[in-house]
C-alpha cells in the first residue's frame, strides 16, 4: 500500500490554471450547465494526459470525487469504445463539478492515477473488476468486489442482461 | 480539542477522576427510573401484541369493497411488470356473462417481496393495500400467497350479482341517454 | 510480543515480511466488525504494520441491476444501499431522476422529505455513536441512544410504514402525507432528545477513558482526507466545511438556517463532536420544517406515468448522513438507465484506512474503523 | 479471644471433612455465581431501562441455572489444530484454584473451613495459579485472537497484581496478621472499619480488583470489540462454562477480601454475621457492575500505565505511610 505524496497542499495553486479550459491537455473542454447535468465543466481527455489532468486538478485543490466507466461498444458497434469517467470537486465553496472523459478501445490499457489521487486506488480497482479495463501502473490491480477467482466482469453490457429489461410497451 | 481547564496534570487528573462519577451518576439515574418508576422501553412481545402503524406495510392482499363485497382486479398485469422484485403473478381477462374482466390467478410470492410499494402505485382499479400480517416466519422458502383464495369461493355470486349490476346500469344508461343529449362528459361516469 | 516501543514501526511502508510479523484476519465475521468487512492486519506484537481491507461480502449488484430496469423500479433498491439512512438515499434518488426529467415536486412533499431526512440522519448518527461507545467497551450508552433512535424508527414507521428500508419517495413526492399526530410525535421528539443531549455529554463526551481513547486516534488531516475523497463528519472533523447541502443546495435545503459544524482535530473525538453537533443542526432544520410545513398535496396533480430522460450524463450529490452520495445517472433514451455509478461515501472513507491504520494498536483499529462510520452494504453496494 | 473452631476440626475423619468442605464450597459458590450472573444481568438491564430475565422462574430467577444446564448439555467441541494437553486441562487449571482460595473465608465467626495464618497470602497465591490456566488457555487454542487475549490478561493481572498486594498489606500492618479470621475478628474488636483508616487502599485494592477480574473497564483480555472472546475464543460448552464460573467466582472472591480486609467481614449489629458478610460482599459485587454497565474500555498500554504510573506508586506510597504512622502508635 503505498501512499504518495500529494503533489500540493491545500493552499492556493502555485500556478493558476484555468480549470475551465484545459484544451491543450484535453482535447475538448465545454461548460456544462449544472443545474441540467449537475457538471459545470466536461474536459475530454485522451488516455495519455490523464495523469497530467489528475494533477492539475489535485494541484487546484480538487479532490476525485468519483472515478467510474461506461460500457458503450454496443452502443456504436462499429466503434466500440469504452468510456473512463472522472468527476473531480472541490471542498470549498460552492460546488465546482468537472467532468472528464476518455474514450478507451476495448482492451486499451490507461494509465493510472493512483499515484497523483490515492482516493483513485479503490475505484480504478473496481473499474478493473466491473469492466475489465486495466491501468498501466496501478499498485495493486486486484478485484476489488467480486471473487478474486470469478472469470467475467460484471458490467459489461454483454454479461448477464436479465430477460426483464425493457418492457416499453408491454 | 479539549482545553485544560485546569492547569496542570493533577488538577487534569482529579477532573478526569471526577467525570467518572458523573457518568454513575448517570447510569445510577436510569437504574433508579427503571426500578422505582418502572419505566422501562421494553416491548414483552409475545406477551404484548405491537401496535401497528397505520401506514404498515406487510404483504399485499385485495381489497374487498363493501359494494360489491368482492375484489376489484382485472387482471391487467400492471403490478406484475412494475413490481421489481417479480414476486407477483397475475392473470386473468374476460369472464363469460359480464363486461369487467376479472383476475383468475393471483398469486403473491411474499419471500422476494420488498415491500416496496410500487404495485399499489400502479394498480389502476387501486384494489391492493397491504395486510396487517407482522409475525410471518416458516421453515421453507415457499411463501406463496394465494391473494383470490378468499374471494374464490364468493366468485360465482358476484358474477351473477354484478350482471345484474351491469344491465341496470345499461338500462339506467339506455332511459338517460335518449331524453337529453346535452352533458356529454356525465355519461362517462356510472 | 515485539520489544520495540510503540510506533517504532509505524512506517506505513513497513515490511510485513519481517520475521516476527504475523497476519491477523478481522473479519468478515467477529463480533464487533462493522458489517462484513474483512480487515487483513500484518502487526508485529499488537502493532498494525500494513492494513488492507477486504470489501465485497455484500455486493448485490445494485448498479448492474439498475441497467436492468427501470427508472421506478430501481427505487426499492436505493433505500438499501444504505440501510441506516435509507431515506436520505431514497429520497436523493427521486430527486436525481427528478431532475433529469423535470419534475416539479409539489411544497409539502419537499419539507416533508426534509424532515424525513434529517430525521433519518439523526438517527443514524445516533446509532453511530451507541456503536462507536460499544466499539470501546461501553455498553450502556449504546442502549441509550438505540432507545432514542427506536423514537425515530416509531415516527418514520408511522409516515412509511417500514422501519428501516422505506421506499418513502416517489418521483414527484412522497408516498404518505404525515398526519397531525406525526407531527405532535416530531416536536415531542425534538424536545426529548434536546435533553438527552446533555446526557451523552456527561455520560459519553465527558468521561475521562472515553476522551482518552478518542483524542490523538485515528488522525485524519486535511490532506488525507482531499487525497482520498474522505467526505462527510470525517472530513468535517478535519476542519473542512464541506457539506452537500450548502455547496450545492439541493431541494429546498437553502431555505434553512443551519451550520456546518468543524472541528479541527481530525482525530475519533472530533468525528464524535461534529456529529453530536450535526444531530444539533439537524435538530434545528427539523423544528423549522415542522414550523413552515405548508398544507398542500404531496404529488403532483398530473404524476408522469413514464419515465424516459433525454439522453446524457448526469449528476446529483446529496448530503448522506456518512458524507456526500452521488449519483453518476446515463440515460440512453430509453426506460431504463444506461447506467448508474453510486458514489458512495464510505467507499472513499474507508479507501483512506490503508494509511490511517498504519502504526496503530490493534486495540484501536475498531475503534477507528468504527469512527469512519461505514457501512458496507454501501461499500460493496 | 481464642481462635474459633473451624468447621473441619468439628468433623472426626479429615477426609470426609475434605470431601464436605468441597462440596460446601462448590455448592456456595455454585449458588452464589449463579445469584451474581442473575444480578449482573438485572443490574444491567435496570440500568439500561430494560427488564432483562423475565421468564425462567419469579423474576427470571432461574435463567441462570436454564443456562447452566444448557452448557452442561452442549456438545464439546474440540477444534483441530489445538494442543490437546493443555486445552483440555486449561478450564481446571482456572476453576480449581478459585474453589481453594473460596475455601479460606470466614462467613462468621467461626464459619471458616481452614483457618490458616496465611489465609490472605493464600487467597493471592491461588489467583495468580489460575493465570497460568489462562495462558494455557490461550496457547493450547492455537488461536491468535486467544492468545493476544492471554498474554493480555497475564500481563495485565501480574501488573495488577502488585497493587493490589500492596493496597492488602497496608492492612495487615494496621492488623499484624495474615489470618483472614483475625482480620475480621479485630475491626470487630476495634469498633471501626478499616476503610475508614486506609481509604486510599480500599481505593486502590478496588480498581486492582477490578482488573485483577478482568471486569470492565478492565476487560481487556477478553475485549470483544477486538478480541472477539479473548482466551476462551475457543472454548464452548461445558469448558466454556467453567471459565465463565471462575470469572464470576473471581468477582465474589475479590469482593470476600475486600470485606475482610477494609469492611469488616461479618461484623455488624442485630443481623447475624454470615448476612452481613454477604451483604458486604453483594454491596461492593453491585459496585462492580455499576462501574462495568457505566464506562468504556481502556485501552491495554493505557491501562498499563495506569498501573505502574498511578497505582503502584501510589500504592507504595500509602504504604510506606502505614509503616511510619504504625510504628509511631
Amino acid at each position: 500500500m503505498s501512499t504518495p505524496p500529494l503533489t500540493s497542499t491545500d493552499a492556493a495553486p502555485a500556478a493558476p490554471v484555468d480549470l475551465a479550459d484545459l484544451t491543450p491537455l484535453a482535447a475538448s473542454s465545454t461548460t456544462t450547465d449544472p443545474k441540467r447535468t449537475g457538471f459545470h465543466h466536461h474536459h475530454v481527455a485522451l488516455a495519455p494526459s490523464l495523469p497530467e489532468l489528475a494533477r492539475v486538478f489535485t494541484s487546484a485543490g480538487y479532490f476525485l470525487e468519483m472515478l467510474t466507466c461506461e460500457d458503450r461498444r454496443l452502443i456504436t458497434p462499429a466503434l466500440p469504445k469504452m468510456r473512463l469517467v472522472q468527476t473531480w470537486n472541490r471542498f470549498d465553496g460552492p460546488a465546482d463539478r468537472h467532468l472528464v472523459t476518455c474514450e478507451l478501445d476495448p482492451g486499451q490499457v490507461a494509465p493510472s492515477i493512483t499515484a497523483v489521487a490515492p482516493a483513485a486506488d479503490w475505484y480504478e480497482r473496481e473499474v478493473f473488476d466491473m469492466y475489465g479495463v486495466r491501468f498501466a501502473g496501478h499498485p495493486d490491480l486486484r478485484r476489488i468486489l467480486l471473487p478474486d477467482d470469478s472469470d467475467f466482469h460484471a458490467l459489461l453490457k454483454d454479461f448477464g442482461q436479465m430477460d426483464r429489461g425493457s418492457e416499453e410497451g408491454t | 480539542m479539549e482545553t485544560p481547564t485546569r492547569t496542570g496534570r493533577l488538577g487534569r487528573f482529579f477532573t478526569g477522576f471526577g467525570s467518572l462519577f458523573h457518568g454513575l451518576a448517570v447510569t445510577s439515574r436510569h437504574f433508579g427510573r427503571t426500578i422505582f418508576l418502572r419505566k422501562n422501553v421494553t416491548q414483552q412481545y409475545p406477551h404484548e401484541k405491537p401496535t401497528l402503524p397505520k401506514a404498515y406495510r406487510s404483504a399485499i392482499r385485495l381489497i374487498r369493497f363493501p359494494e360489491t363485497d368482492s375484489h376489484d382486479c382485472v387482471g391487467c398485469k400492471a403490478c406484475e411488470r412494475i413490481c421489481p422484485s417479480a414476486c407477483i403473478a397475475v392473470d386473468g381477462g374476460k369472464v363469460e356473462g359480464i363486461k369487467k374482466k376479472r383476475a383468475s390467478h393471483f398469486e403473491m410470492d411474499f419471500a422476494l417481496c420488498s415491500l416496496c410499494g410500487l404495485c399499489l402505485d400502479v394498480c389502476p382499479t387501486t384494489t391492493l393495500e397491504y395486510s396487517r400480517l407482522y409475525d410471518e416466519a416458516g421453515y421453507n422458502r415457499n411463501w406463496k400467497h394465494d391473494l383470490l383464495a378468499e374471494f374464490r369461493a364468493r366468485e360465482p355470486a358476484f358474477i351473477a350479482e354484478q350482471r345484474q349490476r351491469e344491465q341496470a346500469e345499461a338500462e339506467a344508461k339506455a332511459q338517460k341517454a335518449p331524453k337529453k343529449e346535452k352533458p356529454p362528459k356525465e355519461g362517462d361516469a356510472p | 510480543m515485539s520489544d520495540e516501543p510503540r510506533g517504532a514501526s509505524s512506517d506505513p511502508e513497513a515490511d510485513p515480511t519481517h520475521p516476527e510479523a504475523y497476519v491477523l484476519n478481522m473479519g468478515p465475521q467477529h463480533p464487533s466488525m462493522h458489517g462484513v468487512l474483512r480487515l487483513k492486519l500484518h502487526m508485529i506484537g499488537e502493532e498494525i504494520v500494513v492494513a488492507e481491507p477486504v470489501i465485497g461480502y455484500a455486493h448485490r449488484a445494485h448498479e448492474k441491476m439498475a441497467e436492468n430496469r427501470n427508472y421506478l423500479m430501481f427505487l426499492p433498491n436505493s433505500s438499501r444501499i444504505d440501510y441506516l439512512s435509507g431515506m436520505i438515499y431514497n429520497i436523493g434518488y427521486c430527486q436525481a431522476v427528478e431532475k433529469l426529467l423535470e419534475i416539479e415536486v409539489p411544497e409539502r412533499a419537499q419539507y416533508i422529505r426534509v424532515i424525513a431526512c434529517e430525521l433519518n440522519r439523526i438517527a443514524s448518527h445516533l446509532l453511530w455513536i451507541g456503536t462507536y461507545v460499544l466499539d470501546i467497551g461501553g455498553v450502556t450508552p449504546f442502549l441509550y441512544c438505540w432507545d432514542d433512535r427506536e423514537q425515530i424508527l416509531d415516527l418514520l414507521d408511522a409516515i412509511t410504514g417500514s422501519r428501516l428500508t422505506y421506499s418513502y419517495g416517489r418521483f414527484g413526492g412522497v408516498t404518505m402525507d404525515v398526519d397531525d399526530a406525526f407531527l405532535t410525535g416530531t416536536r415531542t421528539f425534538l424536545e426529548r432528545m434536546k435533553s438527552r443531549l446533555p446526557e451523552y455529554d456527561t455520560l459519553v463526551r465527558k468521561n475521562v477513558i472515553f476522551i482518552e481513547r478518542s483524542r490523538g486516534v485515528g488522525i485524519m488531516d486535511r490532506q488525507t482526507c482531499r487525497a482520498y475523497g474522505v467526505t462527510g463528519p470525517c472530513l468535517r472533523a478535519a476542519g473542512v466545511a464541506y457539506d452537500v447541502r450548502k455547496s450545492e443546495p439541493y431541494g429546498i435545503y437553502d431555505r434553512f438556517d443551519f451550520a456546518v459544524p468543524t472541528e479541527s482535530a481530525g482525530d475519533c473525538l472530533a468525528r464524535y463532536d461534529v456529529r453530536i453537533r450535526e444531530i444539533e443542526e439537524s435538530l434545528k432544520i427539523v423544528t423549522q420544517a415542522v414550523r413552515d410545513l405548508p398544507a398542500g398535496p404531496i404529488m403532483p396533480d398530473k404524476p408522469k406515468k413514464k419515465f424516459k430522460p433525454a439522453e446524457g450524463a448526469s449528476y446529483f450529490a446529496v448530503e448522506a448522513a456518512r458524507g456526500a452520495f452521488g449519483m453518476y445517472l446515463v440515460s440512453d433514451g430509453s426506460e431504463v438507465p444506461f447506467k448508474l455509478k453510486l458514489r458512495t461515501p464510505s467507499f472513499s472513507n474507508l479507501s483512506s484506512m490503508p494509511k490511517v491504520l498504519a502504526g496503530t494498536m490493534v486495540a484501536d483499529t475498531i475503534a477507528i474503523v468504527g469512527s469512519l462510520d461505514i457501512v458496507l452494504p454501501e461499500i460493496d453496494r | 479471644m481464642s481462635p474459633p473452631e473451624t468447621l473441619v476440626d468439628k468433623l472426626d475423619s479429615p477426609w470426609l471433612g475434605v470431601v464436605l468442605g468441597v462440596a460446601a464450597v462448590l455448592g456456595m459458590l455454585t449458588v452464589n455465581v449463579l445469584f451474581l450472573v442473575w444480578l449482573e444481568r438485572k443490574v444491567s438491564a435496570w440500568i439500561q431501562r430494560r427488564m432483562g430475565p423475565t421468564e425462567v422462574g419469579p423474576f427470571g430467577l432461574f435463567q441462570t441455572l436454564a443456562d447452566m444446564l444448557k452448557l452442561l448439555s452442549k456438545q464439546l467441541i474440540t477444534p483441530r489444530h489445538v494442543d490437546k494437553p493443555l486445552y483440555h486441562l486449561a478450564p481446571l487449571v482456572v476453576f480449581v484454584p478459585v474453589v481453594a482460595a473460596a475455601s479460606l473465608f470466614p462467613f462468621s465467626a467461626g464459619l471458616v473451613l481452614q483457618d490458616l495464618d496465611i489465609g490472605l497470602v493464600l487467597v493471592f497465591a491461588f489467583g495468580g495459579l489460575a493465570f497460568v490456566g489462562i495462558f494455557m488457555a490461550g496457547w493450547g487454542s492455537n488461536n491468535k485472537y486467544a492468545l493476544l487475549g492471554a498474554m493480555r490478561s497475564v500481563a495485565q493481572n501480574i501488573s495488577y497484581e502488585i497493587p493490589l498486594i500492596l493496597a492488602s498489606l497496608s492492612v495487615v500492618l494496621m492488623s499484624g496478621t495474615m489470618n483472614l479470621a483475625k482480620i475480621t475478628a479485630l475491626q470487630s474488636e476495634r469498633g471501626y472499619w478499616f476503610i475508614v483508616l486506609q481509604p486510599v487502599a480500599a481505593v486502590i485494592y478496588f480498581i486492582a480488583a477490578l482488573a485483577e477480574t478482568n471486569r470492565a473497564p478492565f476487560d481487556i483480555p477478553e475485549a470483544e470489540s477486538e478480541l472477539v472472546a479473548g482466551f476462551h475464543t475457543e472454548y464452548s460448552g461445558m469448558r466454556f462454562a467453567l471459565f465463565f464460573f471462575a470469572e464470576y467466582s473471581n468477582v465474589f472472591i475479590v469482593s470476600m477480601v475486600a470485606t475482610v480486609l477494609f469492611l469488616g467481614g461479618w461484623s455488624g449489629p442485630l443481623l447475624p454475621g454470615p448476612v452481613w458478610f454477604f451483604l458486604k460482599v453483594y454491596a461492593l459485587v453491585g459496585l462492580t457492575m455499576w462501574v462495568r454497565w457505566t464506562f468504556p474500555r481502556l485501552r491495554f498500554d493505557q491501562l498499563m500505565s495506569f498501573c505502574w504510573v498511578v497505582l503502584t506508586p501510589l500504592a507504595i506510597l500509602n504504604l510506606l505511610i502505614t509503616a511510619f504512622v504504625a510504628r509511631l502508635v
